[in-house]
């Protein structure tokens, strides 16, 4: 069983399957990743995801476009992030109630449109989708390794990656960023230099929408081409590990996935070794405890680092 | 002079329903050092967030250069030129320097001026240091460095916006002697340029030596505007506190006792792991005030942590009546009849989201008159609160009001009955007075000696050389984590001589340090 | 200062807020609905309009006011443990392994050994996210989210291959609890199982111990300000662990009681969501844990209201869930009584001052 | 869900009250196969046999089912209550029980000696042996230009469950009967809603095991083996209900658990007072419960000889001549 493994360790296909595992969480922890930086912890991500895969997919084959469809989705998906920023920051609804308000909400409602919209229950799959295209790369396709590493991928895994540069550029590199995470860390102290906490909150969850509505368009039309209900399972969920364990920045992030999409596809190639005699759930748990023994090991580490200390008691 | 501001008849109730401004009035003109003083939670700070539009006022109306004005948030405060230095530091810890300077004002570039320009930013920031004459790394990271350059940093956020009326609310509470003195020339030469400041503070020393003019606030109120010129400390403290405020300590003459703490070449390394204490040695007596000068960061807190336990001596050993105390874990010490009163009451000292009762309970609650198996006796606890509080003037609605919502002082009270009331034979007393109104900095030194006078040993930490100076017998001084001089409190000891070993720039021998 | 006195603005805001809910409710359920007022009468009262539903809503609660208790203890150590649903499937598997495999013990001890296996199953589940906190500060979030994807696909695992009733058909079960070791119902008519009495029980003990003891006097600081209780001398890392097992042992003993209550043996997938349900009551509760027994009855109504709304209208089962989020939300908004209060406040405060009454703060 | 047709159906007014059944569903609709059939069998009685009728989702918390059966119950609405799954087995007993005037139609399980449950179960191991006779036809055939010449078949079942592993049984018994060199490979997805993983799992059946053909059992999350049959260009097996027209040409067949049929036949048993309360019948491939999907898509794109290999296996299905073991018992 284990020359099995290694073969496709080396033809690389692990890779291919560690991409497209690692794209929707990627995605969704970007998005979880904005609002955590303004103190925002998003745990509304999996019925965000769930409301943007089906109202991409909805309109994307409605419209025939994929390009339409997937706009829709992150705007539907912005859009919901502002009632969620309404609840939380308006009416002061815990953010923990309203992320999993907003969970509950997202798997009910979606169910509930695609009976009035479409009459059918539980799944959706147009007849004719236009799916997110698949990026093939002249010459470099025709390359043996190179080939399978760069080209045929979908948009959206470039996207996934894209994203990465583009939330460091951002939070890094522009004013804006910058009081995002000013008013994370010290929301008095952005307060008192008239920075607006609250709208860029609004602002920072609205984001989180994009990013996670990018991440539902991939999964109802890249990944595949149909909606499920709550087809996300629990996708929401390791996103928002991801952020924790990612350190709270893009490339820490970008880390996460790696690890969390790694252990998927291990899983998958594992499963699919015929006769093996490991128990199915013991491949499943894989990305979990791995997950565990990333955290573990990190925090060991960061732990090293520090001395046996009360925590520095300088006044804020 | 003309008249730059006016408050009239300012209110403020706080959402939790307390009244910080009842109606205050107060005038500033162009180009002063305007002082504003009064007891803890008289409402300066109140009344300074409101002219600076982080708070509305319930009540009242604000005239700038003559104008009424609104200020709906610091932003409008900004644009018209005001900048304001808070209390408590106002800055991201995990930014740069120039990045918490320059927050929400940063120079741009490229398209749609979208990206940070950090040349420029730097440029600036440099500009502003040459200019000013303060010394900072713009590109050090703010959790990384000094309290002092802290408040630079905070100083320099003001004036980047260019500001022309600059509030500072206690800004010398946490700064050493020799930094405040650099705060004033740096004031001095801001007024010079036609600045004008308003200046809060408690040390009524610093009033008498920068201010121009001087208001007093009591329980929200306006009692009295005066000229420096025409005044004196004991008028402002009469004024401010309502009676005669001493300030001369009175100390009985010293009957010295047994050793109880004694420290034998103690090492011990920062939170980064540099070495911090270098080879420290000491005695304290009982009936013994042991003063610990020194510039703050020069291995104080280390040397206060490693006694309570709170950091682990990486060599030597410390002796607490002849017994070895390394290694015990902090509750452990705490039962030794140990009192420590922290330099940081906020997060330390005191559990701010908790009752005064859960506050003064900490020691006792699991003494067995205390508890009942696993239970706590409630009524006892009560009791024992109630005791304390009154004994030690803490003033507050009852002891079920939450910690938070005490003033400076009123805090410090609380921590230091809970200190205090168990005897200890041993107290250490790191910045015992920082932030607090001179009503209560005389209750707290007349508490120490107290329990110096009944034969307790007292180990003082101070930044405040003068505290140090007033309540000490011995004093020794810190240097660069080594403890450079210990020498006797005579009335021939001048505060220029410590300060040049606080300096570095003398050093006794090694013999005498460790007598 | 006087918070009592704003007590009866609390809950002006409250039922405020649920009839603001009930509004915005009544306004989708007109827009979907033929039968509206059926539909809404029958979610508002359908609950209460049979013995039988109001102990469908007691049974409901049940399990909800272990995981809310759970959780409100870990919550108030300032550790955010969502372990709760994991640590339910564990006690529950343990509580049902001593409950099958223990022969020849009367029910009068059996019961108490089943439910302290069920204990002590949640507590050391919940022990290693706490361990690795109090060790080496490892995101409690994280790990907890993470164990209880191992917890559920484990114990699925073990009923599936080791501890099946080779009875169970197509979905595997243990086998069935003797019929003297089930909670008996109240009566055939009103089948509240005892379960309820335990949970009362459990809140009793919680509230004591979070209130009255010194460990819950130890493990609200550490929650409060974990640098002041190191400061006076706890050991934190004890008690963030003790926190979290005793948090892991509320959870487990709401698996075992959910299993002896109600589905008779130890099934697997038992559990959807009780744990993360009861992070929501712990929340509507503030963490106090009289509050988890009002936020679990609650949201056990609207559930059964939700139900008896989909059987006895046209409006469909999504709708009912949808419905319930928004009362969910309406209900924990803070901003709506926050705002009556603060009106309070100011008009008391300038009577206050214009009476010159003396300051009530020092 | 949910939805009551009460005014449709148009015969059987005339005399007294129109007969209602109820249809508990201890899930959500929505898996396009299992409950769904049901509910189309339903739904067929309201329109030809002139039933009312109403379908309560219970939803996927076990802990809710036996308390909204029992409402439904008391309600006292119902002539007659549809309910099934083994994992209501004892729920239902224990409420005919209690309840000894209200009638019940317990499907997928057996309750048998109750007045008044009369019950009918499916041997998806005889559906699924068809199933993996059909794949292995389908890997060795030199007729279908996408199968391989490895003798490599596929399985996606929703968890690792015995209901799942009776249908995973059935499929290798079915597979090696064809031929004994047929190596099955099977995978899990964990859940029955993760479409893009089941689609992942397919792939890499597809890919690194050489699986020409994949049979899946996962309800909603199936739909993603589907695809990923249709985006390879190779084969796929549907489950429930007939899902052929899915992907026509890659969808070769499914393996139907006839739920519909056998639901509107018990129906009609009932409204013509027959159904024989107090037994269990079980549906195999001779009764009509289970069996292949074979219509037009069917006959368009497998190929002659395939098709009559699979009727020869049926009828000896049929006749007893093959006995498949089923893991449930
Ligand atoms: N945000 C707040 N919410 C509620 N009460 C507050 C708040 N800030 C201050 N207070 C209360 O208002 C009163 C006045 O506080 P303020 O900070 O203005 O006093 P202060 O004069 O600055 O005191 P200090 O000298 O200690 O700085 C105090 O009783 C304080 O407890
Ligand atoms: N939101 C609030 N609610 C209640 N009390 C508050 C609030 N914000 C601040 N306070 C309290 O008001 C008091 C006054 O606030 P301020 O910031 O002026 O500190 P302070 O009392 O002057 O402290 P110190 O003098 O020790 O630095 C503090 O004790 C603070 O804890
Ligand atoms: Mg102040
Ligand atoms: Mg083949």
């Amino acid at each position: 069983m284990w020359s099995n493994l290694w073969a496709q360790i080396a033809d690389l296909t692990i890779v291919v399957v560690l991409l497209r595992s690692m794209t929707p969480i990627l995605l969704a922890a970007l998005g979880g990743l904005i609002s955590d930086v303004t103190g925002v912890t998003n745990i509304g991500l999996e019925g965000q995801m769930l409301v943007a895969a089906f109202s991409s997919i909805a309109v994307g084959s409605a419209t025939g476009s994929w390009f339409i469809g997937v706009l829709c989705g992150v705007l539907i998906c912005v859009a919901l992030s502002y009632v969620m920023a309404f609840f939380h920051l308006r009416l002061g609804v815990d953010v923990i109630i309203t992320g999993f308000a907003i969970n509950t909400f997202g798997s009910g409602v979606t169910v509930f449109l695609m009976n009035k919209i479409f009459n059918v229950t539980g799944s959706y799959n147009p007849e004719h989708l236009d799916k997110i295209p698949t990026i093939n790369i002249p010459f470099i396709e025709d390359i043996p390794f190179l080939g399978k590493l760069l080209s045929g991928h979908s948009l959206m895994v470039w996207i996934g990656l894209l994203s990465v540069v583009f939330c460091f550029y951002m939070l890094y590199r522009t004013p804006y960023g910058v009081h995002l995470r000013a008013i994370g860390e010290a929301p008095q102290s952005a307060r008192s230099l008239g920075i607006p906490v609250k709208r860029l909150q609004y602002s920072s969850l609205a984001w989180s929408g994009v990013f996670v509505g990018l991440a539902g368009a991939f999964m109802s039309m890249g990944m595949t081409s149909m909606f499920v209900k709550d087809m996300t399972a629990g996708t929401g969920f390791l996103a928002l590990a991801v952020v924790l364990l990612g350190n709270r920045n893009p490339v820490g992030i970008l880390v996460g996935s790696l690890i969390f999409g790694l252990a998927k596809a291990l899983e998958t190639l594992l499963q699919t070794i015929p006769n093996s005699p490991v128990p199915s759930q013991f491949v499943q748990i894989l990305p979990y405890v791995v997950t565990i023994l990333a955290l573990v090991v990190y925090a060991i580490r960061r732990h090293g680092k520090q001395t046996d200390s009360l925590g520095t008691a300088s006044a804020k | 002079m003309t008249v730059l501001l006016e408050m009239r008849d300012i209110h403020k109730t706080y959402p939790n329903g307390t009244i910080a401004n009842r109606g205050v009035n107060l005038e500033v003109r162009e180009g002063e050092i305007h002082a504003l003083v009064g007891e803890n939670g008289a409402g300066k700070s109140t009344l300074m967030k409101i002219l600076f539009g982080l708070e509305a006022p319930t009540q009242g109306e604000i005239y700038y250069k003559g104008e009424p004005v609104q200020f709906h948030g610091p932003r409008d405060a900004i644009q018209h030129g005001l900048g304001m230095v808070h209390q408590h530091f106002m800055l991201a810890p995990s930014l740069t320097v120039s990045e918490n300077i320059v927050l929400g004002d940063e120079p741009r570039k490229g398209p749609l001026h979208m990206f940070r320009d950090r040349n420029k930013e730097l440029e600036d920031i440099n500009q502003l240091i040459k200019d000013f004459g303060l010394k900072l790394d713009p590109k050090a990271v703010v959790e990384s460095i000094s309290v002092g350059q802290k408040q630079r940093v905070e100083i320099l956020k003001v004036l980047f916006r260019g500001a022309k009326l600059i509030i500072l609310d206690e800004p010398t509470a946490v700064l050493t002697p020799q930094e405040t003195d650099e705060l004033f020339d740096s004031l001095k030469t801001l007024v010079e340029q036609k600045y004008t400041i308003i200046f809060i503070t408690h040390k009524l020393r610093e009033v008498m030596e920068i201010s121009d003019r001087i208001t007093v606030l009591k329980a929200g109120k306006t009692i009295q505007t005066l000229e420096t010129k025409d005044t004196s400390q004991e008028e402002i403290s009469r004024l401010m506190v309502g009676r005669d405020v001493l300030f001369r300590v009175e100390k009985q003459e010293q009957v010295l006792r047994d050793m109880v703490l004694e420290l034998n070449h103690v090492n011990a390394v920062d939170d980064k792991g540099v070495a911090m204490l270098k080879d420290v040695s000491l005695k304290v007596h009982g009936g013994e005030i042991f003063g610990i000068a020194g510039v703050e960061g020069n291995g104080q807190r280390e040397l206060v942590e490693v006694i309570t336990g709170m950091r682990k001596a990486t060599g030597g050993e410390i002796l607490y009546f002849n017994e070895n105390i390394i290694g015990k874990s902090i509750g452990e010490i705490r039962n030794l009849k140990i009192g420590h009163i922290p330099e940081d009451r906020q997060t330390t000292g005191a559990c701010l989201t908790s009752t005064i009762e859960e506050n003064l309970i900490l020691d006792v609650y699991d003494h067995p008159e205390f508890r009942f198996g696993p239970f706590m006796k409630h009524k006892r606890l009560k009791e024992f609160a109630q005791v304390l509080m009154k004994t030690f003037d803490v003033r507050a609605d009852s002891g079920e009001t939450l910690a938070g919502s005490l003033s400076g002082g009123n805090l410090q009270k609380v921590v230091i009955a809970r200190e205090l009331a168990k005897n200890p034979k041993l107290l250490i007393a790191s910045q015992p007075t920082r932030g607090v109104d001179i009503g209560a900095i005389e209750f707290i030194h007349r508490e120490i000696i107290k329990k110096r006078d009944q034969g307790a040993a007292v180990l003082l930490v101070s930044a405040e050389l003068s505290e140090i100076m007033s309540l000490s017998d011995r004093i020794g001084v810190l240097y660069n984590g080594e403890l450079v001089a210990v020498l006797d409190n005579t009335p021939d000891l001048t505060e220029q001589e410590i300060g040049y070993y606080m300096l570095g720039i003398k050093k006794a021998k090694q013999e005498a340090a460790s007598q | 200062m006087n918070n009592k006195r704003f007590l009866y603005l609390d809950l002006v805001g409250i039922i405020g807020s649920v009839v603001l809910a009930v509004l915005c409710g009544f306004a989708i359920i007109l827009l979907v609905s033929d039968e509206p007022i059926n539909a809404i009468s029958s979610f508002l009262l359908g609950p209460f309009s049979s013995p039988f539903n109001i102990s469908t809503i007691i049974n409901k609660a049940t399990p909800l006011i272990f995981t809310g208790l759970s959780l409100a203890v870990v919550f108030q150590t300032n550790v955010f443990s969502m372990g709760a649903e994991g640590q339910l499937y564990v006690g529950g598997f343990v509580g049902a392994l001593a409950a099958v495999y223990i022969p020849g013990l009367s029910p009068w001890i059996h019961i108490p050994v089943i439910l302290a296996a069920a204990l002590a199953g949640g507590a050391l589940f919940g022990a290693i996210p706490g361990y690795l906190k109090a060790k080496w500060n490892a995101n409690e979030v994280v790990t907890t989210l993470m164990l209880n994807y191992v917890a559920i696909i484990m114990t699925s695992y073990l009923v599936n291959n080791v501890f099946k009733d080779p009875k169970s058909g197509g979905f595997a079960r243990m086998k069935f609890f003797d019929k003297d070791l089930l909670l008996p119902k109240i009566s055939g008519s009103f089948p509240v199982h005892y379960g309820i009495f335990i949970a009362i029980i459990a809140t009793v003990i919680i509230y004591l111990l979070m209130y009255k003891t010194r460990l819950g006097y130890e493990m609200r600081l550490v929650g409060k300000n974990d640098t002041f209780a190191k400061y006076g001398g706890i050991n934190t890392k004890k008690i963030i662990v003790y926190s979290v097992m005793i948090s892991g042992a509320l959870a487990g003993l709401g698996g075992i009681v959910e299993l002896m209550g109600i589905h008779g043996t130890y099934k697997d997938s038992f559990s959807i969501n009780l744990g993360f349900d009861g992070i929501i009551i712990a929340l509507l509760a503030r963490n106090n844990p009289l509050g988890v027994v009002l936020s679990a009855f609650f949201y056990a109504y609207l559930q059964v209201g939700g139900q008896v709304m989909q059987a006895e209208s046209d409006v469909s089962r999504e709708l009912a869930v949808i419905i319930q989020c928004l009362l969910v939300l309406f209900v924990s908004a803070q901003a709506v009584f926050n705002y009556l209060k603060q009106r309070a406040i100011l008009k008391q405060s300038k009577k206050n001052t214009s009476e010159g009454v003396k300051a009530d703060v020092v | 869900g949910g939805n009551s047709d009460k005014n449709a159906g148009s015969s059987g007014d005339g005399a007294g009250k129109k007969l209602s059944v109820g249809y508990y569903v201890n899930a959500t609709l929505g898996d396009k196969s299992f409950f769904d059939s049901v509910k189309r069998g339903v739904d067929q009685a309201v329109s030809d046999l002139g039933f009312e009728a109403k379908t309560i989702e219970g939803g996927t918390n076990q802990g809710d089912w036996a308390a909204g059966l029992e409402s439904m119950i008391s309600s006292k609405k119902y002539d007659v209550i549809l309910v099934g799954t083994s994992q209501m087995t004892e729920i239902v007993k224990d409420l005919a029980q209690k309840y000894p005037d209200q009638k019940f139609i317990f499907f997928d399980d057996a309750i048998k000696d109750m007045p008044n449950v009369y019950s009918m179960t499916y041997s998806q191991s005889e559906g699924s042996f068809l199933a993996g006779a059909f794949a292995a036809y389908v890997t060795t055939s030199t007729e279908l230009k996408a199968s391989n010449p490895d003798k490599v078949i596929g399985f996606v079942g929703g968890q690792d469950i015995p209901i799942i592993n009776d249908f995973k049984s059935g499929y290798e018994q079915g597979a090696q009967y064809v031929d004994k060199d047929i190596k099955v490979v099977s995978s899990y997805i964990g859940n029955f809603a993760d479409a893009p993983k089941a689609k992942e799992l397919a792939l890499a059946q597809y890919n690194s095991q050489k699986a020409d053909i994949v049979y899946q059992v996962a309800a909603a999350a199936g739909l993603g083996v589907l695809e990923a049959g249709n985006e390879k260009g190779l084969y796929t097996i549907g489950v429930d209900s007939n899902q052929n027209g899915l992907y026509p040409g890659s969808v070769l067949s499914s393996m139907m658990k006839n739920l519909d049929t056998s639901t509107v036949r018990a129906l009609q048993m009932f409204k013509d007072n027959k159904l024989p309360f107090g037994q269990l019948e079980v549906l195999g491939v001779k009764e009509g419960g289970v069996g292949l999907a074979e219509d037009d898509n069917y006959n368009k794109y497998v190929p002659q000889t395939i098709r009559d290999n699979m009727e020869q296996i049926t009828q000896k299905l049929k006749s007893g001549e093959i006995k498949v073991k089923s893991t449930l018992e």
